[in-house]
C-alpha cells in the first residue's frame, strides 16, 4: 500500500507501571486530514512523542514512506519530512521570529552547518522567512524577542516553525489551544491549505474544529485504539460518546441541558 | 529586502569595533610599561572567548575549561623542548592537541543537567592536573617545564623583557581567532547553537543534529582555548602545572559572567575588568585585595551589570 | 579491612554534614550557593575561637556553631540573597563567589591566615579496638551525629509538609504564594537551616580537615561532588553519595595509594556519565 | 631616584600559602626596622607584591618590577614553580634573585643569579636519615606530599637511610589536595615500622600529627620523625600534646639558644602581635641581611653582577646559627639540628638536642 | 443572599504599567460570575489581582467584609481565595498528591474528594506534576484550588484542553458546588455560551474596563449583543 505514508504497529510505551501507549497501530494515508481524539491522558501526546522520536518506544515499529525509522534520532526523522508542533509552546526565547524562521529555513535547506557566512546571507532564505512571517501575521513583531511576544503570537510562531520545515507529514498537538474562538478557524485553514500530498495528523479537543477539518478519525482510550473511521461514523459511535464526547454532539448544544440539570 | 537587512544587521561590524581594537593595539606602544598586562589580558580574553562559545552559545556550563588551556600550554612547551622552538608551529600544535582533547571530552557533556556538566568538566580538568603531576618524566611534575627558549616571531621579533613582542603576538592571535568566532556565531551554524541553548527539544524537532553541533562547537572552543594556552607558554617561557588548576577555570567563568554571556565582547570586557581590577587592588592591598574583588562581584550582581557599567542609568528609576 | 571501612564511613559522613546544607539550598531551593563553604567556615571558627579563647566546652560549641551560621545565613538571606533567587544561575555563581572572596579576606584580617587547631576533649581523643576493627572516638562521634541528623532531616522533609511546600515555592513562587504558602518565611527558614547545617559541618570538620581562611575555596569542590553525585532532590541521595565517595576515597588511598588522587574524580565522572542526574534521583511514575 | 635601592619582594600573600608570605614580610620589615633603611647612602625601598602562588603571575610581576620599577634585587618566592618561572628573568636582566622560602634543591641551578637563604629539603631529610639509624630506627615508612619538595624529601631520605643500613618498606605519597590522612596512616599502622618519616607542607603537619595520635600509633610503638615543616614553630603551640616527643630535623627553631635568636624572636613577636617566627621568617630575615651586606660592600655601584658577587661567600651569624652562602652553588650552607618537641615554660618548642654542622645541599653533590 | 465579594475602583497592572482601570463589581455568596472579553483585555490580570499576584495601584477588594487588598498573596488563600491560574502552573517537582497536600487547608475538600471527582488523578497520584498530560494538569489545578477550601473560586479558562465529556462534567460539578456548598466562583472562558449557562451574572471587559455588566441569562439570550461585545466576526 504505497499510499500509506506513516504507519506504526504495536507501539507500546510504559512509564514505570503506567502503560501510556498500548499496542497502537495507526496508518496515515498520503494527503490525509486525520484527527486523533480521546480523553485526557489517553496517550495522544505520548503517541506523537513516540512517532517523532522524542520518546523511545518500549515495543513496536514505525515506518515512514516504507522505511523503518524506529531507531532514528528525532532530527533524522525531521529530515525525512515528519514535523510536529507541541501542545505547550517550544520556542527559542532569545531569538526573534525572523531569526527563528530564517534558521529553520536554513536548516531545512541543509545550510545548518555553514559556519562562515552570516545567517540571511542567502537571499532565498530571507525571502522564504519573510513570506512565512506575513502568512502568519508575524511581520509586525518580526524583530522582537520571542519571549516578550503575546501568547497568541507565540502560538502562531509555533505553527509557523513547523510549516517552515516543509513537512511531508505534519503532526499537530492541540494547535489552537489558547487561541480565541474567532481566530481558530483561520489558523486551521492555513493548515488545511497545505499541498494535497501533505499528510496531517491533528490532536484537538475542540469538536467543532475537528469535525470540520478531518476526513478520518482515530479514537484513543487508555493508551489503545478504541475505533477508527470517518467523522460520521465516529460521531455516531456509542462507545465514543460514552467515553469522550458525552451525551450531546457538541458542547454548546450540551450546555442548556447541563444548566437545567444543575438547577434541579 | 527588509528581512535580509534585518538578519544581516546583527553580523555587521559596528563602528566602535575597529576603534576598540585600534586602542588595544596602541596600548603596548604608547604605554610600554603596561605591555605585560596587555599580553596577559589578551590571553585570558582569548580563553574567555573560547568559553563563551561553549557556555554563551552552546549553553554548556563548564568549570573545567582549563583542561584545554593547559593542554595547549603543555603541548607548546613539549613541542618547543622536543621538536622545534618555532612558536608558530608550537601554536598550531597546541591548538591541534586541544582540539583532539575537546573532541574526546565533548562526549561527556552531551547529557545531563547543568550541575552534572559542571562537575564532569571540573573532574576532567582535575584528572589532567593529577596526570600532569604524576607523569613527571614528561611534564616536570609540580615544577612544570621551565626555561623554554622560543625562536623569534616571524623570524625577526625576539620576545623582550618589556613584553611588547609578546603583547603584539597575543593580540594578533586574539584578533584573528576572535573574528573567526564572530563569524561562527553569526552563521547559520551559530544560530543552530543558540537554538539548542534556548530549547533543545525544539531544536531537535526542526532537524538540528544536536549532538553533532555540540561536539563541533566544543571542539572548536577547545582548540581556541588551546591556542590561548600555547600563547601562555610561549610568552612566559614555561608551562606550570597550575594551568590545569581549578582557579583558572573558575576565573575565566567569572570573567565571562562579568562581561555578559552570549556576547563575544563580554568575555573580552570581563577579562579586561577582572584582570585590571585584580592587578590594581593587589597593588593597593596585597593581603586583602580579594575582599574588594569579592565586594565588586557582589555589587555587580546586586546592582546589575547594565546599571553598573552604564553610569547614565543610575539616576533612572528601577 | 573493617578499620578502613569505618574510616571511610566516618569521612563520608563528615562530607555529608558539610554538603547536606548545600543539597538543601542548591537542590531544594535551586540557588547555586557557592558560598556554602563560607558558612561552614563560620561554624568552624566559632567553635575554635570559643574553645581557644573562652574555654567553652566542645559540646556546647556545636549547637552554637549551628546557630551562629544559621543566624548569619538568615541575615544574609534577608539582605542580600533574596533578590537573587530570580536571577540566572550564573549571576548566583558570581555573587556567591564574591561572598566567598570577601569572607576569606575578612577572616584573614580578623583571625589571621594560620591553620587553626582545635583541642578535642579527652573523651573524644581515644580509640577503641575490637578485634581488627579500630575506631577513633571522634570518628564514632561524627557518625553518631550524622546519623541523628539524617534521621531528623528525613523526618522533616518526608513526614511534614514543609518539604513539599518548599519545593512548591521553588517551582513557582508566585503561584505558591497564591495557594497560601508564605514563600518568604519558607525560604528564610530553609536558607538559615542550610547555613546552620554548614556551620555544624564546619565545626565537626575543623578537627579532621583543618581550618584556615581558604577553607571555603579548598573544599567547595568536595561539596559540589557530593551534591552532584547524590542528586539534588532528596537527603538520602547526598548521604549515600557521600558514603560511597568517602569509602571509595579511603579504600582507594589505602589499597592503591599511587592512584589516590584519581579515584574520587574518576568515580564521579563515571557515575555522572552513567546517571547524569545523580545516582539517586527522585523518580515519579510509581502510583 | 638614583639614590633609591629597590627590592622587589614577591610573595604569596593570599591563598593557602599566605602564612609563608606573612612570615617573610614581617621578618623583612623587622630587619629594616632594626637596621635602618639607608645603606651606603641609598634609601632602601621594599616593594611588596602578591603572586597568589601562581607562577605566571609571579613572572609577570617580576618582569614588571624589573622593567618598570627597575628594582635592584628580586626576592621572596613562596613556592618552587614561582621561583623557577622568574629565574630566566633574573638571568636576562642580570638581577640577583634571593630565594627566601622555596626549598627544592634545583632552584639555584635555574639561573646564575639565584641566591638562596632559606634551606633545601635534602639538607633536612639527609640529616634525619643519618640520625635515625643511630637511634634504633631501622625500618621507616615515608609519607610525603606528592609534589616537588615532597619528592625531594622522599628521595634523599630514602637513599641516605638505605645507605645507612635502614629499610624503607613503603614510600607513600599523599595527593596535594587531600582532606583526610586516615587511609595513609592506617596503612602505616598495618606495616608497623619503627618510625614514620613525614614531610607535608606546614599547614597539614598538625593534621598528620593529631591523626597519628588518634590512631594510637605512638602506643603501637611507631615513632614520628620528619623535617621541621611538620612541627612548624608558627603553629606548634596549637597542636597540643600530641606533638610532644616528635623528632624532626631542621635548620631553625625559634627556641635556638643563642643571643641573636633570642633578640630576633623577641623583636619579631613584639612587632607582630605575638606571632612566633618560623623557618620562613628566618629565611626572609637572612635574605635581607644578604642583600644589605652586598649593598654595603658595593656601595650600590656596578649593577646586578657586582651585587651578586658580593652576596656570594657571605658568612654570618644568623638567628638559626652560622650561615654561609656557598660561592659556587649560591646555596645556603648551615647547621641542621635535630629537635624534639618539648614543653618549656608552658609552651611547646622544638628543642634542639643534636646538630650536624655545615650541611651543604646534598642535591648539588651529584 | 449576602454579598461575598465587593470590588471597587480597582486599578492594577504589572510594574509601572496599569492594565486594569477602575473596575467595580460585586458578587453574592453561592453566585457565579462569568468574566468575558477578547484576548488581552485584562481578564487574567483581574483574576491574578484578586489572588494578589499583580501590582495593585488603587481601589479596594473586600471578601466577606474583610479588606483583601491589604493582605499579601499568601494570606488571601487563608482568607478564602482558591485560584486556578491560566497556565495551570502545576508544581513540577511535586507529585500529584503532594501538589494537593502542600496547599491543603481543613475543610470539606480533601485530596480524596478531589480524586473522586477526577478518578484520572487518583491513578496518577505518584506522578510528578510535569508527567501529566495537558488535561490532567488542568484537573489537578482545579483540585488544588479546591483543597484550599476557599469561599471564592477564581477559574481562569478551566476548560481549556479538556475532553468534551470532562467539560460537561466539570461544568456540572462547578454549578453543584456553587449551589449546594455556597461557594462563589468567577470564571473566565473562551466559550461564552458554555459558561453563561451556569453563571448568574456576567461582566465583559475591554481595555481593562468593564464595558458591560448583566445577568447571565440576559446575555445568553442575546447572542448578537454578545458577539458585538466580544468583537467576534461571524
Ligand atoms: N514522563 C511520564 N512519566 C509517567 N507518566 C507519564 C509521563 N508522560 C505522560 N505520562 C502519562 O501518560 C498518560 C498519557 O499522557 P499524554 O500526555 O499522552 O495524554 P494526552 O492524550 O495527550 O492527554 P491530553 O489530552 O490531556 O493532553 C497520562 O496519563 C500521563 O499521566
Ligand atoms: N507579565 C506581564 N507584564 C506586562 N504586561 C502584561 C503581563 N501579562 C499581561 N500583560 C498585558 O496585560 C494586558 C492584559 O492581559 P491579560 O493576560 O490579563 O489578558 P486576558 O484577557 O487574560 O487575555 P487572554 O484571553 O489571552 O488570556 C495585555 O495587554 C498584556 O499584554
Ligand atoms: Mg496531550
Ligand atoms: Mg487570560
Amino acid at each position: 500500500m504505497s499510499d500509506i505514508v506513516l504507519s506504526c504497529q504495536g507501539l507500546v510505551k510504559k512509564f514505570g507501571g503506567i502503560t501510556a501507549t498500548n499496542k497502537v497501530s495507526l496508518n496515515l494515508r498520503r494527503g490525509a486530514r486525520h484527527a486523533l481524539i480521546g480523553p485526557n491522558g489517553a496517550g495522544k501526546t505520548t503517541l506523537i512523542n513516540l512517532l517523532t522520536g522524542v520518546l523511545d518506544a518500549t515495543e513496536g515499529r514505525i515506518t515512514l514512506e516504507g522505511r523503518d525509522i524506529s531507531d532514528l534520532a528525532p532530527h533524522q526523522r525531521v529530515r525525512l519530512g515528519m514535523v510536529r508542533t507541541f501542545q505547550i509552546n517550544q520556542l527559542f526565547a532569545s531569538m526573534t521570529p525572523l531569526e527563528t524562521l530564517a534558521l529553520v529555513v536554513s536548516q531545512q535547506r541543509g545550510y545548518g552547518a555553514r559556519w562562515w557566512n552570516p545567517l540571511g546571507k542567502d537571499a532565498k532564505v530571507a525571502e522564504r522567512a519573510q513570506q512565512l512571517l506575513e502568512q502568519f501575521h508575524l511581520a509586525e513583531v518580526a524583530n522582537q524577542k520571542t519571549e516578550v511576544l503575546a501568547y497568541g503570537k507565540r502560538r502562531l510562531l509555533e505553527i509557523a516553525i513547523a510549516l517552515a520545515c516543509e513537512p511531508r507529514v505534519l503532526l499537530l498537538d492541540e494547535p489552537v489551544a489558547g487561541v480565541p474562538a474567532g481566530e481558530r478557524e483561520e489558523l486551521l485553514q492555513t493548515v488545511a491549505a497545505l499541498p494535497a500530498d501533505v499528510s496531517v495528523l491533528l490532536i484537538e479537543h475542540d469538536m467543532d474544529l475537528v469535525f470540520s477539518f478531518a476526513d478520518r478519525m482515530t479514537v484513543l482510550v487508555n493508551g489503545g485504539v478504541l475505533t477508527e473511521g470517518t467523522p460520521d461514523e465516529i460521531a455516531a459511535n456509542q462507545d465514543v460518546k460514552a467515553v469522550y464526547l458525552g451525551h450531546g454532539d457538541e458542547i454548546n448544544a450540551a450546555m442548556p441541558t447541563i444548566a437545567e440539570h444543575a438547577h434541579v | 529586502m527588509p528581512a535580509q537587512t534585518d538578519l544581516l544587521r546583527a553580523s555587521r561590524i559596528k563602528a566602535w569595533e575597529p576603534l576598540f581594537w585600534l586602542a588595544a593595539f596602541a596600548v603596548p606602544l604608547l604605554l610600554p610599561s603596561h605591555a605585560l598586562i596587555v599580553n596577559e589580558v589578551a590571553i585570558v580574553a582569548l580563553f574567555a572567548v573560547s568559553l563563551d562559545l561553549v557556555l554563551g552559545y552552546g549553553g554548556i556550563v563548564s568549570l573545567g575549561h582549563a583542561a584545554f588551556f593547559g593542554m595547549g600550554a603543555y603541548t607548546a612547551a613539549l613541542f618547543c623542548k622536543h621538536v622545534s622552538p618555532d612558536p608558530h608551529l608550537g601554536l598550531l600544535a597546541g591548538t591541534g592537541t586541544s582540539a583532539v582533547l575537546g573532541l574526546l571530552a565533548s562526549f561527556t557533556v552531551l547529557r545531563g543537567s547543568d550541575l552534572t556538566r559542571l562537575m564532569v568538566t571540573l573532574g576532567i580538568a582535575l584528572i589532567l592536573f593529577e596526570l600532569a603531576n604524576k607523569l613527571d618524566w614528561l611534564t616536570g611534575g609540580m615544577d612544570g617545564i621551565q626555561g623554554l627558549m622560543f625562536s623569534p616571531i616571524l623570524g625577526r621579533f625576539t620576545f623582550d623583557l618589556q613584553g611588547q613582542v609578546a603583547a603584539y603576538y597575543s593580540l594578533v592571535v586574539l584578533v584573528v581567532l576572535f573574528f573567526v568566532a564572530r563569524r561562527i556565531v553569526h552563521s547559520p551554524f551559530g544560530a543552530t547553537l543558540k537554538a539548542i541553548r534556548d530549547n533543545r527539544l525544539r531544536a531537535m524537532a526542526i532537524g538540528i543534529p544536536v549532538h553533532a553541533r555540540l561536539i563541533s562547537v566544543y571542539t572548536v572552543a577547545a582548540a581556541i582555548a588551546g591556542a590561548a594556552g600555547a600563547l601562555f607558554t610561549q610568552t612566559s617561557g614555561f608551562a606550570s602545572i597550575d594551568v590545569f588548576e581549578f582557579h583558572r577555570s573558575a576565573d575565566v567563568m567569572l570573567m565571562i559572567v562579568i562581561g555578559g554571556v552570549g556576547w563575544l565582547y563580554g568575555g573580552v570586557a570581563g577579562a579586561i575588568v577582572f584582570k585590571l581590577m585584580q592587578d590594581l587592588l593587589s597593588q593597593i592591598t596585597p593581603q586583602y585585595w580579594t575582599f574588594w574583588l569579592g565586594l565588586f562581584l557582589v555589587v555587580l550582581v546586586l546592582v546589575g551589570r547594565d546599571r553598573l557599567l552604564k553610569p547614565w542609568t543610575w539616576w533612572r528609576k528601577a | 579491612m573493617l578499620t578502613i571501612l569505618f574510616d571511610g564511613i566516618a569521612y563520608g559522613m563528615l562530607l555529608f554534614v558539610l554538603a547536606v546544607g548545600l543539597a538543601v539550598t542548591m537542590g531544594l531551593m535551586n540557588f547555586i550557593n557557592l558560598a556554602h563553604g563560607a558558612f561552614a567556615m563560620t561554624g568552624g571558627y566559632i567553635t575554635v575561637l570559643l574553645m581557644q579563647r573562652l574555654d567553652v566546652p566542645f559540646l556546647v560549641c556545636l549547637p552554637l556553631a549551628f546557630l551562629g551560621a544559621a543566624l548569619l545565613g538568615a541575615v544574609l538571606e534577608r539582605t542580600l540573597y533574596r533578590p537573587l533567587y530570580r536571577k540566572p544561575h550564573l549571576d548566583q555563581v558570581l555573587f556567591s563567589i564574591g561572598l566567598v572572596f570577601m569572607s576569606v579576606a575578612a577572616v584573614d584580617y580578623y583571625v589571621g591566615s594560620t591553620q587553626q587547631i582545635m583541642q578535642l576533649p579527652e573523651w573524644l581523643k581515644g580509640r577503641t579496638e575490637i578485634g581488627s576493627l579500630g575506631m577513633g572516638h571522634y570518628r564514632l562521634f561524627i557518625i553518631a551525629v550524622c546519623a541523628a541528623l539524617t534521621v531528623g532531616l528525613q523526618f522533616i522533609l518526608a513526614k511534614t509538609r514543609f518539604g513539599s511546600r518548599l519545593r512548591a515555592s521553588v517551582d513557582d513562587q508566585r503561584v505558591a504564594a497564591g495557594m497560601g504558602i508564605n514563600v518568604n518565611v519558607v525560604f528564610l527558614s530553609t536558607f538559615a537551616f542550610g547555613s546552620g547545617l554548614a556551620g555544624l559541618g564546619g565545626a565537626l570538620g575543623a578537627e579532621v580537615l583543618g581550618l584556615d581562611p581558604s577553607f571555603p575555596l579548598k573544599f567547595m569542590i568536595y561539596f559540589l561532588i557530593v551534591v552532584a553525585v547524590g542528586g539534588t532532590s532528596s537527603i538520602t541521595g547526598p548521604l549515600l553519595a557521600a558514603l560511597l565517595l568517602g569509602i571509595a576515597d579511603v579504600a582507594g588511598k589505602y589499597y592503591i595509594p599511587r592512584m589516590g588522587a584519581f579515584i574520587v574524580y574518576a568515580l564521579m565522572i563515571v557515575i555522572l556519565l552513567w546517571r547524569p542526574n545523580g545516582l539517586f534521583v527522585r523518580q515519579g511514575g510509581k502510583a | 631616584q638614583d639614590n633609591v635601592f629597590k627590592i622587589g619582594l614577591i610573595l604569596p600573600m593570599t591563598g593557602q600559602q599566605a602564612t609563608t608570605g606573612r612570615q617573610i614580610e614581617a621578618a623583612a620589615r623587622l630587619w629594616m626596622a632594626q637596621n635602618g633603611d639607608t645603606i651606603a647612602g641609598k634609601k632602601v625601598q621594599l616593594i611588596l607584591k602578591d603572586d597568589t602562588s601562581v607562577p605566571d603571575v609571579t613572572r609577570r610581576l617580576a618582569q614588571e618590577l624589573v622593567v618598570n620599577e627597575k628594582v635592584n634585587v628580586l626576592a621572596g618566592f613562596g613556592i618552587t614553580p614561582s621561583a623557577l618561572a622568574v629565574a630566566p628573568i633574573a638571568t636576562q636582566s642580570k638581577t640577583p634573585l634571593v630565594v627566601m622560602a622555596a626549598a627544592t634543591s634545583s632552584i639555584t641551578e635555574a639561573s646564575p643569579y639565584v641566591v638562596r637563604t632559606s634551606f633545601t629539603l635534602p639538607q633536612a631529610a639527609v640529616a634525619m636519615a643519618d640520625w635515625a639509624p643511630k637511634n634504633g630506627i631501622k625500618n621507616v615508612v615515608t609519607l610525603v606530599t606528592d609534589y616537588g619538595p615532597g619528592l625531594d624529601a622522599e628521595r634523599f631520605f630514602k637513599s641516605r637511610f638505605e645507605f645507612n643500613g635502614g629499610k624503607v618498606p613503603e614510600a607513600l605519597r599523599v595527593p596535594l589536595r587531600n582532606p583526610d590522612f586516615a587511609p595513609f596512616l592506617q596503612k602505616v599502622r598495618d606495616l608497623k615500622p619503627d618510625a614514620l618519616f613525614v614531610f607535608v607542607p606546614s599547614g597539614a603537619g598538625a593534621a598528620v600529627m593529631k591523626q597519628f595520635g588518634e590512631r594510637g600509633m605512638d602506643k603501637a610503638g611507631i615513632r614520628l620523625i620528619g623535617t621541621g615543616d611538620v612541627t612548624d614553630d608558627d603553629q606548634l603551640n596549637d597542636m597540643g600534646d600530641v606533638a610532644l616527643g616528635v623528632v624532626t630535623s631542621h635548620h631553625y627553631s625559634a627556641y635556638h639558644p643563642s643571643a641573636a635568636n633570642k633578640k630576633f624572636v623577641a623583636d619579631f613577636q613584639k612587632a607582630n602581635k605575638g606571632m612566633r617566627p618560623n623557618f620562613m621568617a628566618v629565611g626572609g630575615y637572612d635574605g635581607m641581611r644578604v642583600i644589605y651586606e652586598a649593598l654595603k660592600k658595593t656601595g650600590g655601584k656596578g649593577g646586578g653582577d657586582a651585587l651578586l658577587a658580593a652576596m656570594k661567600g657571605q658568612i654570618f651569624e644568623s638567628p638559626r646559627g652560622p650561615v654561609f652562602i656557598d660561592a659556587q652553588t649560591r646555596d645556603v650552607v648551615h647547621n641542621i639540628y635535630l629537635r624534639k618537641v618539648e614543653k618549656k615554660d608552658g609552651q611547646l618548642h622544638n628543642v634542639e638536642f643534636d646538630v650536624i654542622k655545615d650541611v651543604k645541599d646534598p642535591g648539588k653533590t651529584k | 443572599m449576602s454579598e461575598l465579594l465587593k470590588v471597587e475602583q480597582l486599578r492594577a497592572g504589572y510594574g509601572e504599567a496599569v492594565v486594569l482601570h477602575d473596575i467595580s463589581f460585586a458578587l453574592g455568596e453561592g453566585q457565579t460570575l462569568a468574566l468575558l472579553g477578547r484576548n488581552g483585555t485584562g481578564k487574567t490580570t483581574l483574576i491574578n489581582t484578586l489572588a494578589g499576584a499583580t501590582r495593585q495601584h488603587g481601589g479596594t477588594i473586600a471578601l466577606g467584609g474583610r479588606a483583601l487588598h491589604k493582605l499579601p498573596s499568601h494570606e488571601r488563600a487563608a482568607a478564602g481565595i482558591g485560584w486556578v491560574p491560566q497556565e495551570r502552573n502545576i508544581f513540577k517537582s511535586l507529585t500529584v498528591h503532594e501538589n494537593l497536600t502542600a496547599v491543603q487547608r481543613p475543610g470539606r475538600w480533601t485530596p480524596e474528594r478531589v480524586y473522586e471527582m477526577f478518578p484520572r488523578l487518583a491513578e496518577r497520584k505518584g506522578n510528578l506534576g510535569t508527567q501529566l498530560s495537558g488535561g490532567e494538569q488542568q484537573m489537578l489545578a482545579m483540585g488544588r484550588a479546591l483543597v484550599v477550601n476557599p469561599r471564592l473560586l477564581l477559574l481562569d479558562e478551566p476548560l481549556e484542553g479538556l475532553a468534551p465529556i470532562i467539560v460537561t462534567e466539570l461544568l456540572r460539578a462547578i454549578s453543584r458546588i456553587t449551589r449546594h456548598e455556597g461557594l462563589s466562583a468567577i470564571i473566565v472562558e473562551q466559550h461564552p455560551q458554555a459558561i453563561l449557562a451556569i453563571s448568574d451574572s456576567a461582566i465583559v471587559l475591554d481595555h481593562g474596563t468593564v464595558v458591560h455588566a448583566d445577568a447571565a441569562s440576559t446575555l445568553r439570550a442575546a447572542p448578537e449583543l454578545l458577539d458585538r461585545l466580544l468583537g467576534v466576526a461571524r
